[in-house]
């Protein structure tokens, strides 16, 4: 399975025929998304029109989490199997995540002044999205500091497999060294804890972000596809 | 074209097609204030209080990170020797290069400074004041460590004697620099530190391209 | 605590809202026309050379 | 016509004196071609020549004046080949021509001619880090053609060059010693060029 859509050729074919519907899905929930967070929700008797910021905040959150796990899974099968296909979907993951950590960061900062009174607070959820975004930065940053590419892909997915297990400790101890985040309401044990009504824009934002990601990152895919090929080919000018 | 216009362009088609090297100075520079917090406690009055020179400090320890790549790569590739040997004054060829590490590594840390003052939690009041320290402050960062550059090259770690020659040279700008944050919120006024930074910033202007072009030449001789 | 369902009626808080929306917007379609017009770039660079290279690699 | 002289020229590289009373003179249209052992001096001989080292002893002048009181004028009449290459990975070799030629003032060859005259015109959109050994060392020969310069100072400029190249470099240099110019050349191998001096070093103890 995994063999088969490793073939540069036949994943491009596949990808180009499926990324009209991922667009189309996207464009549907984003438009389906914004109107119910945006016209029709309820305003939260506590905070207000503010509210509507969590149709993005909340996905964005997910999304960067998603992100870097997709990475690290990636990252993960290019090193055991040498799929250069999962290399270059770690590769074009990265970005995606970390617009969509920036994300977090910025809405929660402008849901954070209003609500709480200050753009920015030392908290344990806050802290570690940051530090999630660092790695973001960071993975980034390794995968593009050597000359040989294969040598930053090999680095960089050290790298992410490293921070995919700390980032639960970085989670856990920054818990423990200072709170004030309020505790998941949507993803519970006993069920969500917040009105249905909210949680119509909240999905349809998270599907949305959801599509966004699959038809953006084959996207990009692609496009590495083909910067891999004009390597190649750029190899083959000097030594003819 | 003049051959300010040709060096230029050389200098930001290369810091351009290398942006994860002044981009990386950046990362460090607010990895490097976000580590307080976690070392001294999130207390908000607390971090008010350090902040300014937390992050001129870090700001200072970010620039020195990408000092000493200045001159490395004319200087390892040959580049440097054919500087030397053009035309062009070499005092020029200097204030481009410290003007391009300005632009790649001084603009952006002012840009992201802001970020870093919200997190830090640092009193609107003294945030044009510590903006303007910054403005005049890392080009003199720049130019003083262009000179340090220009002496550690060839040396055995020079990255970290460069640190050692240029941090004790900027202590003045980070006091005055600081200091004029503190003065805004003690009602004193900033005007005269910031007079003193500018006065640095042009001494340096001054002084500096021809004490690093001279360090250059002995590099290559 | 006003009760209207619209964002049109939004006073107190749109100040945050928008720029969120905003900011959200800016960013993922300035992600997407970052990555289109490398994909454009890195196609038309591909294409230019792959015209160029047939005839270089009968001259190899 | 210009005179291109040194003499008495003694020097010390760390430890160890490279040089003792070495002397050349060179006029418009001549040649010098260095030999000698490793380690012979040839290398310092040319970065003296170009200025980048002073002399302990002995004078290098350019029609009786020390090439040391006007650094200025003998940078722009000379172009000097290295050894270190030159070339930033990061440009396109045309970028990479381009840029040197422009900061000499450009007197000298358009940049695509150079490129094409060394065999090299078809890689000029390449960027310069997928070059061979051979090719960096062709764009950095360019230099001279670009420069417009009179006085070429060619350290072992047939490294790394195969039989073809070297013998259209010869060519080269013989049309700019034709033209009025003067070439410094330090090489192990023959170039075969029409009208050219020896200096031989190595006598120092």
């Amino acid at each position: 399975m995994l063999h088969y859509f490793a073939n540069p050729t036949r994943f491009q074919r596949l990808s180009r025929r499926v990324e009209p519907w991922l667009l189309t899905a996207m464009l549907v929930c984003f438009g389906a998304g914004l109107y119910f967070a945006l016209f029709s929700s309820p305003v939260d008797y506590q905070q207000g029109h503010t509210v509507r910021i969590m149709y993005i905040h909340v996905p964005a959150a997910w999304m960067a989490l998603f992100c870097y796990t997709a990475m690290a899974v990636a990252a993960a099968v290019a090193m055991i199997w040498k799929h250069a296909l999962a290399d270059v979907a770690a590769k074009a993951t990265a970005p995606i995540g970390a617009a969509f950590t920036f994300l977090a960061l910025v809405t929660g900062s402008l849901w954070g002044k209003p609500m709480w009174g200050t753009w920015w607070v030392w908290d344990a959820r806050l802290t570690s999205v940051l530090v999630l975004f660092f790695l973001y930065l960071g993975y980034m940053a390794l995968r593009d500091a050597f000359d040989e590419p294969g040598r930053g892909a090999r680095a960089s997915a050290i790298l992410v497999l490293v921070g995919f297990v700390n980032v639960p400790i970085i989670k856990f101890s920054v818990d423990w060294w200072n709170t004030l985040h309020q505790p998941s309401s949507v993803l519970r044990m006993d069920g969500p804890t917040i009105h249905a009504d909210m949680l119509t824009p909240l999905f349809l934002m998270a599907a949305a972000f959801q599509f966004y990601y699959f038809w953006l990152v084959l996207v990009r895919i692609r496009r590495e596809l083909m910067v891999n090929r004009t390597r190649a080919l750029r190899h083959r000018q000097a030594s003819g | 074209m003049s051959a300010f216009a040709v060096l230029f362009r050389r200098e930001m088609r290369l810091a351009m097609r290398q942006s994860t090297d002044s981009f990386m100075v950046i990362a460090f520079f607010v990895v490097a204030v976000v580590l307080f917090p976690f070392g001294v406690g999130p207390e908000p009055n607390m971090l008010a209080r350090i902040g300014p020179g937390v992050i001129w400090v870090a700001a200072l320890l970010a620039a020195m990170l990408s000092m000493d790549r200045m001159f490395m790569g004319d200087y390892e590739d040959g580049s440097l020797e054919l500087l030397v040997l053009s035309p062009v004054p070499l005092e020029l060829v200097v204030l481009v290069k410290v003007l391009t590490h300005w632009l790649t590594t001084g603009l952006p840390l002012i840009v992201t400074a802001p970020l870093l003052f919200v997190m830090m939690n640092v009193p609107e009041d003294i945030w044009p004041v510590l903006l303007m320290t910054l403005l005049l402050g890392t080009p003199v960062l720049s130019l003083l460590g262009s000179v340090g550059a220009a002496l550690t090259l060839g040396a055995r770690r020079g990255g970290v004697l460069l640190s050692l020659l240029v941090l004790p040279l900027l202590i003045p700008v980070l006091i005055f620099a600081v200091g004029a944050g503190d003065a805004v919120l003690y009602g004193a006024g900033a005007k005269a530190n910031l007079m003193l930074l500018g006065g640095m910033l042009l001494g340096a202007l001054a002084l500096t391209p021809w004490v690093t072009a001279h360090a250059l030449r002995e590099a290559v001789a | 605590m006003e009760n209207s369902n619209t964002i049109v009626s939004m006073t107190e808080h749109a100040g945050y809202v928008w720029p969120s929306y905003g900011v959200a917007a800016l960013v993922l379609i300035g992600l997407v026309v970052v990555s289109l017009r490398a994909f454009r770039k890195s196609r038309a660079q591909l294409k230019r050379l792959e015209a160029q290279m047939p005839g270089k690699s009968d001259e190899a | 016509m210009a005179v291109f002289s040194g003499r008495d020229i003694d020097c010390i590289r760390g430890e160890r004196q490279v040089l003792s009373a070495a002397a050349f003179s060179l006029e418009s249209g001549g040649a010098l071609t260095l030999r000698g052992a490793n380690g012979a001096g040839k290398s310092t001989m040319l970065r003296l020549m170009a200025g980048l080292m002073r002399p302990v002893a002995g004078t290098i002048t350019w029609d009786g004046v020390d090439i040391a009181d006007d650094p200025h004028e003998h940078n722009a009449r000379l172009a000097y080949v290295g050894h270190a290459d030159a070339v930033k990975p990061a440009l396109s070799v045309l970028e990479n021509v381009t840029f040197w030629g422009e900061l000499a003032g450009a007197g000298g060859m358009a940049a695509a001619d150079a490129l094409a005259a060394l065999g090299i015109g078809h890689l000029s959109d390449l960027p310069a880090r997928y070059l061979s050994a051979g090719q960096r060392r062709r764009v950095n020969l360019t230099r001279a053609l670009t420069s417009g310069a009179d006085l070429w100072l060619l350290d072992e400029p047939t490294t790394a060059l195969d039989a073809a190249t070297t013998d259209a470099l010869t060519s080269l240099i013989d049309g700019h010693l034709k033209s009025g110019g003067m070439a410094v050349i330090s090489t192990h191998a023959e170039l075969g060029l029409a009208e050219t001096g020896t200096l031989t070093l190595g006598g120092a103890a």
